[in-house]
């Protein structure tokens, strides 16, 4: 008897998050004796491509799939044929809009740069100016880290004055020349939100050529750099979610779908934000990786 | 008739440097070579005479390394050798001039010249200054003037082709193939080539020498061998050979010469007329008109200006000033379209870059300025009536290619222009501007288009050649424009009461020495 | 050996696939190759439902290649055609769904955006001058950009038009011949070529398309308005970026703006592999639409085979490379 | 207004600005023209350090640039340098993080994985005749699956290498001359640009570079061995890429494997918008820096301007296709 098999069809492939991700599906896979591929396209805006794997994933007759939807209409008919099929489909990262999947192991992106948002008000006082450096305009992720974050300041903190919104695409040369145009153009900024690892990884990397002093860094994810940024004190603190723990509980919710057993419609993994004090607390280093 | 070559001894039996003997060529749909064999002496000038697609160029392309041999074998010196590559030819002694023009366009001239033999300074640096001076020295010896860092895409042909004949020279090699250098070229220029040769011939360098100009066989060569239809025929002593023989060896059969038979010039109204043409210093003030019916011969030497006249009337170009008139009505043509749809036509000097698509079949070509008529209503084709339209003209000019549907970089140099001959035939314009129409093509076929050209006048077209080629000239034309330096020095007529020198008089009329003559304004 | 010819053989659908057989054969052998390939090393490659997915993921690929192998005949390129498809969406969805009007109205705004756009680029490149490289990357810059401002940033989704998603992934021929679900947007893939290639090689404007990439000037001293072809060229090229819009639109049922950076490097790709040179004056449509899916078909049997994604692209780079050095060494044995 | 001359004229870096001046003034009059908009448009853009942050940013594209222009003059293109030097930065890491060893050992190990990785592409294209625009595809694809490979699809960090980062950020130039802190990455630019323009100019190399690009045929029925000197320039402008990949590893402190794709479509632009014709033969390294210069120009100019990010897109393209239209205009004023 073969084992069981479970592709994940996520958003990306190369990044960090991504990694983490795989990852803890590839641990699950190992825990439960079942067989997994990961896979996503090369960037969070190659829609068409995502629906291509997901029709290549369907036809090698999986007994569940992980999706992780970059837009979850374009999905649909593939996704009513996979449940015509049988095949069991578990949503991860962020939710796709519909009932076909059994389950949604995902962090709430807005609630998290919400929180990002009160952490950096707090650090510099409820007033002055502050930038983005978020890694995607279009894309979910993108979207809601950076409305979460712009809608938090505007409800809560008149006083701080959001300058501009820019993109790197995540890229960290091109976060890095963002960083410094901003910095060049806004001499009494006092901080920056980097909306993931490529960007606040660049964000840093720009503060420090630039040479600027007093400027509150606040990034998303993890990674070595990131974590290092904070333990030097260069960077204030970091959102981080849990994405070991996001592929992990996607693969155990698929193994159990596929066996028919009902699984929760909601698995929140949760976000944490960490600072110099409690990266190296338990808690925190479970779910940051480099 | 093949192998008679071998058993020719020459006069004082040396031995040959180059032998070639039962050479076969297969090209797809073309048996270019059937048994051919040339031998050529030290310090000798062995022409190889044929007609257009005979298969010339093939047999030298085998020589230098270009092509490779599907039989028979190759002799150096007496010894068999297998010329593998350009190299390989560079390395046994044999440099070529090739019919068509290779030079790197963005390279200057000596750039060009010493390509693969640059002079060095340590660490594979260049030295230029080296590499100038010896091109010039080179160009001297030419009685050249040129400048060795001039990019050689911006010169004209001819000056295009003394750079392929220094670089051939820059070689010393033992073995000197000539293939058409003086299609291109003006008397003055031929004058020179002829020198040079003279003079390697005398330092004991063999010489190989391809054209379709007859008159130069009895000036440098010492022997001729014919081909025909990529076999080889005979091989005769250059002066003791009447003229018509060899003529009669390369065609088949014996050509009689027709008489000079330009048609009557009847008071037809006038097709052309330009007034004050300008732009720049290379067209200076041009002003002349042209009959229905008339043929009007342009001459010159090389750079007086007769191209960029043509291609100013014709939109190719932008003019600065000067007015052209086309059956009377002033038009302002901006464009070769423009021209066209007024019912002038243009055949270029360069076919391969102003004439013809290389990469497309013969059809296509033909057609390729008359593709309005042969258009449907809703864009499509008429492929059997364009089929149809250059089956004739294949068979009207002779042109030599297995079917319609060959691609023209595949056929001989020839043949290729015969092919924008057709075009222009074939697109029945009422104007028509022939610069150096019979470049490369054969005796026979010249005489077939002089033919040609005559009958379009008849017809009442207006025509314009220009051509190097004096004796063309004097031949094919009611009158005879000469220009020099951008100017049209004067008007003569055509005919026997016309001699060259009176031509070169004008061509060298040189601003300075400039004389008001009765005939620069005759005939407004 | 003719480009004319075998451009010309492939006049219409039916022909597609018999005309210029042997000028592409080996192109056609390669594709061949790694379907046997595939099938051998799994059962799930060789099904109904993976041939029709790798036809689908070929539909809008292969459209953009198309017009992509247009302007590369005419010895140009355009690096637009995967943002203008984009913008053509874009504009579909609010002409559909912002503004409300019935669907022909939206298919003919697509397609008249994409021919607008491309007549623009032709007017950088035939009156301007402008090198074909920069004027269309100054072009898919401008209509990356543009995509996303009158969209506002956001898809647009097409749920209030019905039938929409009925052009990409309805099946005409389904409905007829139950047992081929063939998706409309292959069928318009293959419809688009077969009048691409009735265009190349029985028209004027084809035989204009060749000649300019073989020698543009002595096109225009054939007294040929040169500009007006190749501005018609380009504009040809972009309605077809226009059709691929509403496929990819329909498909996704939404119009996203971010899309489209990229595709132009993979439709050329294929147009290449297909045998078509960059240089211009020779190409066929066959042989594109066998290079898409020479692509379309590497992309699915990795996935199929589950290769590490790392793999996959360094086998990708390497058959690409295998496929079209195969048709080099053809082409030298037939000379 | 020969391209060689010009090439020729850069013979150094000192003479990089004054050689071919003439031939460059407009393209150079672009720059001028968006310096002066930016600096009237915002007081924060003409200042010491934002000229620095302008250079800095152009030092890698810039460097990549000038490996494109040498392939291109060739009349190849060289898809694969993105890619490649992310892979010698990846290759820089596993020498100096993974196995440990001596700085400059990384050095030499990044810059020889360059080359020869360049030398494999310019023997697929000079020995197995595959386009270019294929073998170096296909180059491009394999080296971003090989650099996640090798990496293990983790970013590989250079803290144990001391004096890393100096290589981009320190500055030779301010620890002698403490107002002028040009940056060492920088000054690599111009040494690179400076070394490569000499090569072009002065070297058989650089002749056969021109001279390949120009006819390659008459070249080698000149009796030289093209494919050999076709190689040689592949592999020096793998080499480049190489100096590249130390360049960016070093101001990220870190190889990124996923980093790489689209620096190429950058990378030609600066060359194209440079003067450098697509079709070989002719071309300037000058031109090229100034190309790239006017790149980062302007996305430092609009960002200082904060300029929306989709208009950005927009106005770059326009500027784009405006810049090279003015150099356009200005040579057919010219001739
Ligand atoms: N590469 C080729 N492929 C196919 N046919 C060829 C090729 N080269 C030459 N031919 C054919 O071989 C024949 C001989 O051509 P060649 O060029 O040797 O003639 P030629 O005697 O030099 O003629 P011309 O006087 O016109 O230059 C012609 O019919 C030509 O079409
Ligand atoms: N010695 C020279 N050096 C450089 N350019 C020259 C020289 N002599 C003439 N020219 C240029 O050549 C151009 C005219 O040549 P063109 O070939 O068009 O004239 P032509 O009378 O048709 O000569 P040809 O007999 O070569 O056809 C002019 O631009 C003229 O300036
Ligand atoms: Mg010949
Ligand atoms: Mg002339």
């Amino acid at each position: 008897q073969d084992k069981m098999y479970i592709p994940l069809i996520s958003k990306g492939f190369q990044h960090q998050f991504w990694q983490a991700v795989k990852a803890g599906a590839d641990k699950a896979a190992a825990d439960l004796g079942v067989e997994v591929t990961f896979e996503g396209p090369d960037n969070e805006t190659m829609v068409d491509r995502q629906i291509d794997m997901l029709a290549a994933a369907l036809a090698k007759k999986p007994a569940a799939i992980g999706f992780a939807a970059l837009d979850s209409q374009a999905a649909v008919p593939l996704l009513k044929k996979a449940d015509s099929e049988g095949i069991s489909i578990i949503a991860f990262d962020s939710g796709v809009d519909s009932d076909i999947p059994k389950a949604t192991a995902s962090t709430d992106n807005i609630a998290a740069a919400g929180l990002a948002a009160d952490k950096m008000a707090e650090l510099i006082g409820g007033k002055g100016k502050v930038a983005v450096v978020a890694h995607d305009q279009t894309s979910r992720t993108g979207i809601d880290r950076r409305d979460g974050f712009v809608n938090r300041i505007k409800e809560k903190y008149p006083d701080i004055e959001i300058v501009t919104v820019q993109y790197g695409s995540g890229d960290h040369l091109q976060s890095t020349e963002i960083t410094k145009s901003i910095l060049q153009a806004n001499p009494d900024l006092r901080g920056i939100f980097g909306t993931n690892e490529g960007s606040a990884v660049g964000v840093v990397n720009g503060v420090r050529e630039a040479g600027a002093k007093g400027v509150v860094i606040i990034g998303y994810d993890s990674g070595k750099q990131q974590k290092d940024a904070i333990r030097e004190g260069l960077m204030a603190g970091a959102i981080t979610q849990n994405p070991v723990g996001i592929g992990y509980e996607t693969v155990k919710a698929a193994v159990a779908a596929a066996k028919g057993e009902t699984v929760p419609a909601q698995i929140d993994t949760g976000f944490y934000f960490y600072d110099k004090a409690n990266i190296d607390s338990p808690e925190i280093a479970a779910v940051l990786y480099d | 008739m093949s192998g008679t070559a071998a058993t020719k001894p020459a006069a004082n039996a040396v031995l040959p440097v180059v032998s070639m003997r039962g050479i076969e060529k297969r090209f797809p749909g073309v048996h270019a070579l059937s048994n051919v064999s040339f031998e050529l002496l030290p310090g000798e000038v062995h022409a190889l005479m044929g007609e257009n697609g005979a298969g010339k160029s093939t047999l030298m392309k085998v020589l230098s390394g270009v092509y490779s041999r599907d039989g028979g074998e190759v002799l150096i010196d007496g010894q068999q050798v297998d010329i593998t590559s350009p190299r390989a030819a560079q390395d046994a002694g044999i440099s070529i001039i090739h019919q068509e023009l290779s030079l790197m366009n963005d390279l200057t001239a000596a750039q060009n010249i010493f390509i693969g033999r640059e002079p060095r300074l340590a660490f594979g640096r260049l030295d230029e200054v080296a590499l100038n001076r010896q091109a010039a020295d080179i160009f001297a010896s030419m009685n050249l003037q040129l400048d060795p860092r001039t990019p050689v895409g911006g010169l004209t042909i001819a000056r295009q082709q003394m750079v392929e004949i220094a670089k051939a020279l820059s070689f010393h090699s033992r073995v000197l193939i000539m293939d058409e250098p003086t299609a291109a070229l003006n008397n003055a220029e031929i004058e020179e080539l002829f020198v040079i040769i003279r003079r390697l011939k005398a330092e004991g360098v063999g010489i190989i020498y391809i054209s379709h100009k007859m008159d130069e066989l009895k000036r440098v060569a010492d022997r001729v061998t014919v081909m025909r239809d990529g076999q080889y025929v005979d091989t005769v002593d250059a002066a003791s050979t009447p003229v018509g023989r060899i003529i009669s060896m390369m065609v088949g059969r014996a050509l009689t010469e027709s008489a000079v038979e330009v048609p009557e010039l009847t008071d037809a109204p006038v097709a052309l007329e330009v007034r004050g043409l300008s732009r720049g210093r290379e067209i200076r003030d041009v002003s002349f008109s042209l009959r229905k019916g008339e043929i009007l011969g342009f001459a010159g030497l090389m750079g007086a200006g007769r191209t960029e006249v043509a291609r100013a009337i014709f939109g190719a170009d932008p003019r600065d000033s000067g007015t052209i008139l086309v059956g009377g009505r002033e038009v302002d043509i901006r464009t070769p379209a423009h021209a066209v749809q007024v019912g002038i036509g243009y055949l270029s000097e360069d076919r391969k870059h102003f004439g013809l698509a290389v990469g497309m079949d013969v059809r296509a070509n033909i057609a390729m300025a008359s593709l309005a008529r042969f258009t449907g209503r809703l864009g499509q084709l008429d492929e059997p009536a364009m089929r149809d339209a250059a089956q004739s003209a294949i068979r009207q000019l002779a042109i030599r290619t297995p079917s319609d549907r060959q691609e023209v970089r595949l056929l001989s140099g020839g043949n290729q222009q015969k092919v924008v001959i057709a075009k222009w035939l074939l697109r029945d314009c009422d104007v028509l501007i022939f610069d150096e129409p019979t470049r490369g093509i054969d005796v026979g076929a010249k005489s077939e288009i002089y033919k040609l050209l005559n009958s379009l006048a008849e017809q009442g077209r207006a025509i314009i050649v220009i051509s190097s080629e004096l004796p063309e000239v004097l031949r094919l034309s009611h009158r005879i424009a000469v220009m020099c330096e951008g100017r049209l020095t004067g008007i003569l007529p055509g005919g026997a009461q016309t001699s060259q020198e009176d031509i070169m008089r004008l061509a060298t009329m040189r601003e300075t020495a400039m004389q008001p003559t009765g005939a620069a304004h005759e005939q407004h | 050996m003719s480009s004319i010819e075998a451009g010309r053989q492939g006049g219409g659908v039916a022909r597609l696939f018999t005309g210029g057989a042997q000028q592409k054969l080996l192109a056609f052998m390669s594709l061949i190759v790694l379907l046997i390939g595939f099938s051998l090393a799994s059962p799930n490659f060789m099904q109904t439902s993976n041939i029709i997915a790798i036809l689908q993921a070929t539909s809008v690929n292969g459209v953009l290649a198309v017009a992509a192998t247009l302007v590369i005949i005419t010895g140009g390129i355009d690096l637009s055609v995967g943002t203008l498809m984009t913008f053509c969406a874009v504009i579909a969805g609010v002409v559909l769904t912002y503004w409300g009007l019935p669907l022909p109205l939206g298919i003919i705004a697509a397609i008249g955006a994409g021919a607008l756009c491309g007549l623009v680029s032709g007017t950088f490149v035939a009156k301007m001058k402008i090198p074909p490289f920069i004027a269309t990357l100054g072009m898919m810059l401008m209509l990356k950009g543009l995509s996303l401002v009158i969209s506002g940033t956001r898809p647009i989704y097409f749920n209030d038009t019905p039938g929409f998603t009925e052009i990409s992934l309805g099946s005409l021929i389904g409905s007829v011949i139950p047992v081929l679900p063939i998706p409309n947007g292959v069928l318009i893939l293959f419809l688009v070529a077969g009048a691409a290639s009735y265009i190349l090689g029985r028209t004027v404007l084809g035989r204009y398309t060749f000649a300019l990439g073989s020698n543009e000037e002595s096109v225009r001293l054939s007294g040929v308005n040169t500009d007006r072809w190749k501005m018609a060229v380009y504009a040809l090229a972009g309605g077809i970026c226009g059709i691929a819009g509403l496929l990819i639109a329909s498909r996704l049922n939404s119009a996203q703006p971010a899309l489209g950076l990229g595709y132009e490097l993979e439709a050329i790709a294929a147009v290449v592999i297909g045998g078509t040179s960059l240089s211009g004056g020779r190409g066929t449509i066959l042989g594109t639409l066998i290079g898409a899916l020479i692509m379309s078909v590497l992309a699915n049997g990795l996935r199929i085979l589950s290769v590490a994604q790392e793999w996959q692209t360094v086998v990708t780079g390497a058959i690409i490379i295998l496929a079209v050095y195969a048709d080099m060494m053809r082409r030298q044995r037939m000379g």
